[in-house]
């Protein structure tokens, strides 16, 4: 009976989303005139190279025309952290030490993450450096950096994040963010606005505040992310 | 050009198809993951050729982060098969 | 620096972000901050509430790209009496918790910035102008209220979360999938603007839009039959928490559900719906709370019920009627905490929360009892407390309408809600004593935090005339669309928009 | 442009084998490893599909972290899906510093 | 000349297409774990490399990343296919060949006394 | 050839995989006991609507929206730019749905130690 009910949602659910996506059609351009905007597509493209100096477009949506929703992400990132940490929270006795993985791994995984490691953390910071002028940014080079340490944690068995250092860099990057936005309150009277010079598109200094804010938000993502995992590589089943 | 191009893909898809029919097949999980290095290894040299197609340099960064990341994923499975985890 | 709607998110997140630090410096700053936050909001409030009602809406550009191209904020007189409602309700909650428990430096300190998220969003939802950015503080709502709802790890507590993040995600990913669908037929995001585009839309997309939105937000607004994790969420929860949920998170789901209904769309037949549909969950939630055995439960349902109401009123649509929701969700959301505030010490140490064992607290815990007394009568709407002006509003709306039907029902109702919440109050003050219970003696802050709530429901009960004001302009502003979408689209076309008030 | 319909289309097919897959394999580790296939899948979809960023995004959170996660969970839970609880009481109390409510 | 790195480079990128599908063929028809991990890695790593040292030859100005991403695959490649043939020899899984020789074991032997 | 509308064809393929994404995620959510697979399943739904997000947003023979020299070369040619807006919709939509099933995660860790069982038919102290 149960089952026949959930199919029958199914049935439903699947009707509607189809004739609805029927209507609309793929690879039409919704956005119309790019020179005269109606659309958001459209405002966003034809004005982020000129008003911006933005390379991509995708970064000058995500850090400033929205970037009161990243604002939002992060915080969800910092709310999924926080909350992680208080549903497996566990009073640690003084001085208790749990290992990330019971068992050391061998000599060539050790070495090779060794080398690869600094590898990975470059790759990360080139990647939200770079974010306004290749695909990817804070959030992208942030994971990254993450599953570098993921990775340090699962072949050194006595690879230990400092939880301080964590807490340091996550909370100078979210400050950082929020008061860059304050910052653009007090100067131009308009939260997150741009108050640095725009430069030359496709120059690594462009775009104003977005780098700035791509490097907190990578800076915040990454110690998040680090932070996650370490609590839940650290929960330990008796 | 074009043709080569098709051929080139044709066989990369098939290699994609090969991996996942191990993948489903594989009777241990030793080997879906080993499918899974494998997958992710033909998606990197997929995407790099792909950038080639679109014509656009910018693509080969997905490529690279794979290359870096694809890995990772298949150590960690291997080191909860070890018991390590 | 000019005080502007924004600081209603940015300040919070920035202490937010700040409170790891400080706990480092004072272990006792985790629990202060907060407050002052809050009091700094209210102080905000206070502040704008002046300003729109002398000047009108304020309309707050974020990232300096004017709507519809950026996202914007909307301090109307609606939103902005929502928004400091729950300003002074977070205030009282952050009371009432300051000691609630003694809990850890470390867990106080995740609580304190779940908790000031969790107003953030809530206070988000109502401000901003922008869907999509709606949807982001929705979920910034919802991860600090599952986080919130299992923060004592006990058993019930988790599987409470667990339950309402599954229903909570399908809620995200029904609106996620409307908000799709919409950008797909009018390209913007901005609420303003997909109002002024919205009759090009094609009336079937309109209609699969619609549903999509009212299940999704139906799930965070309690709608029948969506309500399943209303309940165990607000019984599971540590109590200054579940009276989070009725004070701000609930009206934060019902402020969704009425600007997209009132604003957004012109569909026809959409308020019938809203009528039937708060008629429904009116006549289950109470049906239901009379069956409980356990406090919490009742209270969860009895809540549940009066969202019902509110929709109701909101349904018939007039001013009145609208006079009459926003006066009930005020009055629901100060009456409601004191319940939950002095119901959570009744049962503080009784075994599953459970009303049969309260006989004979009125004589143990006087003030506690006294104020638990005084809740259930303004609720039930008696006169002359608080809850009686809105239901007053409501039925004589309904009566201007001739819906004599609905006003059958909502007083056959309110004697079923007098029926339990007497049942309760009769055995506090008229049971037999049972021995052995140990009494939970209030900590300052949450007494502090019950008596403000009680001046208040007097205060309103004998003048209501110090609150109708800020309500009224409230009612104006929410049915007046086309001051709305003036007021954020300055040059929009107003002639083919329909349903204009 | 047939060629290039026909690899959407096997794509589109596989992506949703591999989703019927992880659904109803038992053995939730493979099912794990299985989302860590679709987010691959996926973010070539994306790639295809002209949106860089959001394959970058799809590759770095699907297929290590998500994974993860995922794994740490099953190694605290149980690995099989259809797997009956141990005999002995479930502990109720919180192992919380503080007294049940 | 820069037309004949262009063919040398598609010719890279057709080798590597051919090494990848042999390495997925491999891993569909050997016979066990540890064959199909030498046949999935080995060849297609070859092929990873090949194909996109190839697209770096075609396009002379991509060639410093491709170079990168060469480096990368190299390094990572073995590591992943090593870490896994001990996760699985230790998840206690039998070579196909296991009567003839297993060094492994005895270094586990030698492992455990440590 | 062209009688054949290649992108009716592929509109069935990207639009249908992501339907059956979002159909196969609900049913296991909805269907399956075991609260790992539900959190499976709540992960393929997001997956599902993140390509439908994507495939709305695509322009036939579009480009990347990213103004690097190249990609200015390519619009000078006539190539138009796939529209921007949902690709950043969907950065956000992924990194939350992160967030949520990590949330999630760590309450079945915490239900699992309860009830030494992570089946959904098992838990029963609230009423479901």
């Amino acid at each position: 009976m149960k089952k026949l009910l959930i199919i029958l949602l199914l049935a439903v659910v699947g009707y509607f989303l189809t004739v609805s996506m029927s209507n609309i059609k793929f690879g039409a351009n919704r956005m119309g005139d790019l020179s005269q905007p109606k659309t958001v597509g459209a405002f966003y493209l034809s004005k982020t190279p000129g008003e911006l100096s933005v390379a991509n477009v995708i970064t000058a949506i995500v850090v400033n025309y929205r970037g009161f929703d990243t604002l939002g992400e992060v915080s969800v990132l910092f709310l999924a952290a926080t909350g992680l940490g208080s549903i497996l929270y566990k009073k640690k006795k003084k001085g208790e030490h749990i290992p990330t993985v019971n068992k050391p791994s061998s000599a060539l995984l050790q070495a090779g993450s060794k080398l690869i490691f600094p590898a990975i953390l470059v790759l990360g910071a080139y990647v939200f450096i770079h974010g306004h002028l290749t695909p990817g940014g804070g959030f992208q080079g942030g994971a990254i950096i993450a599953t570098g340490f993921l990775l340090m944690m699962m072949s050194y068995k006595d690879f230990t994040m400092n939880h301080s250092v964590i807490t340091w860099v996550e909370s100078l990057a979210g400050i950082t963010f929020a008061s860059i936005g304050l910052i653009g309150l007090i100067v131009d009277h308009s939260f997150l606005e741009n108050f640095l010079p725009i430069g030359y598109i496709n120059d690594l200094i462009s775009g104003g505040i977005i780098p700035l804010i791509y490097v907190a938000v990578g800076f915040k993502v990454a110690a998040e992310l680090s932070g996650v995992l370490d609590t839940l590589l650290s929960i330990k089943e008796k | 050009m074009n043709i080569f191009l098709i051929i080139v893909f044709s066989l990369m898809l098939l290699a994609l198809i090969l991996g996942l029919a191990r993948f489903i097949k594989g009777p241990t999980s030793a080997d879906r993951v080993v499918a899974l290095d494998t997958m992710s290894i033909i998606a990197t040299s997929a995407l790099a050729l792909l950038a080639l197609v679109y014509n656009r340099y910018i693509y080969m960064d997905i490529s690279l982060v794979y290359a870096v990341l694809g890995f990772i994923g298949v150590i960690v499975v291997a080191r909860y098969l070890e018991g390590a985890l | 620096m000019v005080i502007s709607p924004v600081h209603y998110i940015a300040v919070p997140l920035l202490a937010a972000f700040l409170m790891p630090l400080l706990a480092k410096i004072h272990r006792e700053l985790t629990r202060i901050v907060p407050g002052l936050v809050i009091l700094y909001l209210g102080y905000v409030s206070v502040v704008l509430m002046n300003q729109v009602m002398a000047h009108g809406t304020i309309v707050e550009v974020i990232a300096g790209w004017n709507a519809p191209w950026g996202i914007n904020l909307v301090y109307s007189p609606f939103t902005g009496f929502l928004a400091s409602m729950m300003t002074a309700m977070a205030f009282v909650i952050w009371l009432y918790s300051y000691r609630f428990k003694k809990v850890d430096s470390q867990p106080a300190l995740k609580y304190f910035i779940l908790f000031m998220m969790l107003v953030t969003g809530t206070i988000g939802i109502v401000l901003t102008g922008d869907i999509f950015n709606f949807f982001v503080f929705l979920e910034i709502t919802a991860i600090s209220s599952y986080s919130l709802t299992a923060f004592y790890r006990d058993r019930d507590g988790a599987e409470a979360a667990f339950k309402y993040l599954l229903i909570g995600s399908f809620a995200s990913a029904f609106i996620l999938i409307a908000i799709l669908l919409l950008y797909t037929q009018v390209g913007t995001l901005n609420m303003a603007q997909i109002a002024v585009r919205m009759h090009d839309v094609p009336t079937h997309m309109k209609i699969t839009i619609l549903i999509l939105f009212l299940v999704g937000l139906g799930i965070e607004a309690e709608m029948f039959p969506l309500n399943g994790w209303a309940p165990d969420a607000y019984s599971q929860a540590p109590s200054p928490v579940g009276v989070t949920f009725a004070a701000l998170v609930v009206k934060a789901g019902v402020y969704g559900l009425i600007r997209i209904i009132f604003t957004l769309f012109d569909v026809h037949g959409a308020y019938e719906y809203l009528i039937v549909m708060g008629a429904i969950t009116l006549v289950m939630a109470e049906l239901a709370a009379i069956r409980q055995k356990s406090l919490k439960r009742m209270l969860a349902y009895s809540s549940i019920g009066q969202m019902g109401v509110v929709m109701i009123a909101f349904g018939i649509g007039t001013n009145e009627a609208v006079f009459g929701a926003i006066f009930l969700m005020f009055n629901h959301a100060v009456i409601k905490g004191l319940l939950f505030m002095s119901g959570s010490y009744l049962v503080y140490n009784t075994p599953n929360k459970e009303i049969q064992y309260l006989s004979g607290y009125g004589m143990k815990m006087p003030l506690i009892s006294l104020f638990f007394s005084l809740g259930a009568l303004a609720i039930v709407g008696l006169p002359p407390f608080a809850g009686f002006w809105s239901k007053l509003y409501i039925l004589i709306a309904a009566a201007d309408n001739q819906m004599i039907g609905l006003i059958a029902l909502i007083l056959g109702v309110s004697i079923v809600e007098i029926v339990y919440y007497f049942r309760v109050v009769g055995r506090l003050y008229f049971g037999k004593p049972s021995k052995g219970s140990i009494m939970q003696k209030p900590t300052y802050g949450g007494v502090i935090a019950m008596s403000l709530l009680a001046i208040v429901i007097l205060v309103v009960g004998f003048y209501p005339d110090v609150i109708t004001p800020y309500i009224h302009n409230a009612a104006d502003a929410l049915l007046d669309k086309a001051q709305y979408i003036h007021s954020v689209l300055p040059n929009a076309d107003l002639s083919q928009i329909q349903n204009l008030k | 442009m047939l060629f290039y319909t026909i690899v959407l289309i096997i794509l589109a097919i596989i992506l949703l084998g591999v989703a019927i897959y992880a659904v109803v394999q038992k053995d939730l580790l493979y099912a794990v490893i299985a989302t860590g296939v679709i987010s691959l899948i996926l973010s070539v979809f994306f790639f295809i599909l002209q949106a860089p960023d959001v394959a970058l995004t799809e590759a770095a959170i699907g297929i290590a972290l998500t994974t993860i996660i995922f794994i740490i969970t099953i190694r605290n839970t149980s690995r099989m899906e259809d797997e009956m609880p141990l005999d002995h009481e479930p502990n109720s109390e919180s192992d919380n510093q503080v007294e049940t409510k | 000349m820069m037309e004949i790195i262009k063919y040398i480079g598609y010719i890279a990128i057709g080798i590597g297409s051919i090494f990848l599908f042999l390495g997925a063929l491999g891993i569909y028809r050997m016979p066990d774990v540890y064959n199909r991990l030498q046949a999935g890695t080995k060849a297609t790593t070859l092929g990873a490399m090949s194909t996109i040292l190839g697209v770096g030859l075609v396009e002379p100005t991509w060639f410093v990343k491709s170079l990168i991403i060469v480096v990368f695959i190299a390094v990572s490649n073995p590591l992943s296919s090593h870490a896994l043939a001990r996760g699985a020899y230790r998840a206690s899984l039998t070579p196909f060949m296991k009567k003839k020789m297993d060094a492994y074991e005895s270094e586990i032997q030698n492992e455990k006394e440590d | 050839m062209d009688t054949i509308d290649y992108y009716q064809i592929m509109s069935i393929g990207v639009y249908g995989s992501a339907i059956g994404l979002i159909l196969i995620g609900l049913y296991a959510v909805l269907m399956k006991k075991h609260l790992t697979k539900i959190v499976i399943g709540l992960s393929i739904i997001d997956a599902g609507i993140n390509l439908l997000f994507i495939a709305i947003g695509y322009i036939s023979n579009g480009t990347a929206p990213i103004y690097s020299s190249q990609g200015i070369d390519l619009v000078k040619t006539g190539t138009p730019m796939v529209d921007p807006v949902p690709q950043a919709l969907v950065l956000t939509a992924i990194v939350i749905g992160f967030g949520v099933t990590a949330v999630a995660l760590s309450l079945v860790i915490r239900l699992y130690r309860h009830h030494n069982t992570a089946r959904i038919d098992q838990i029963k102290s609230l009423k479901w």
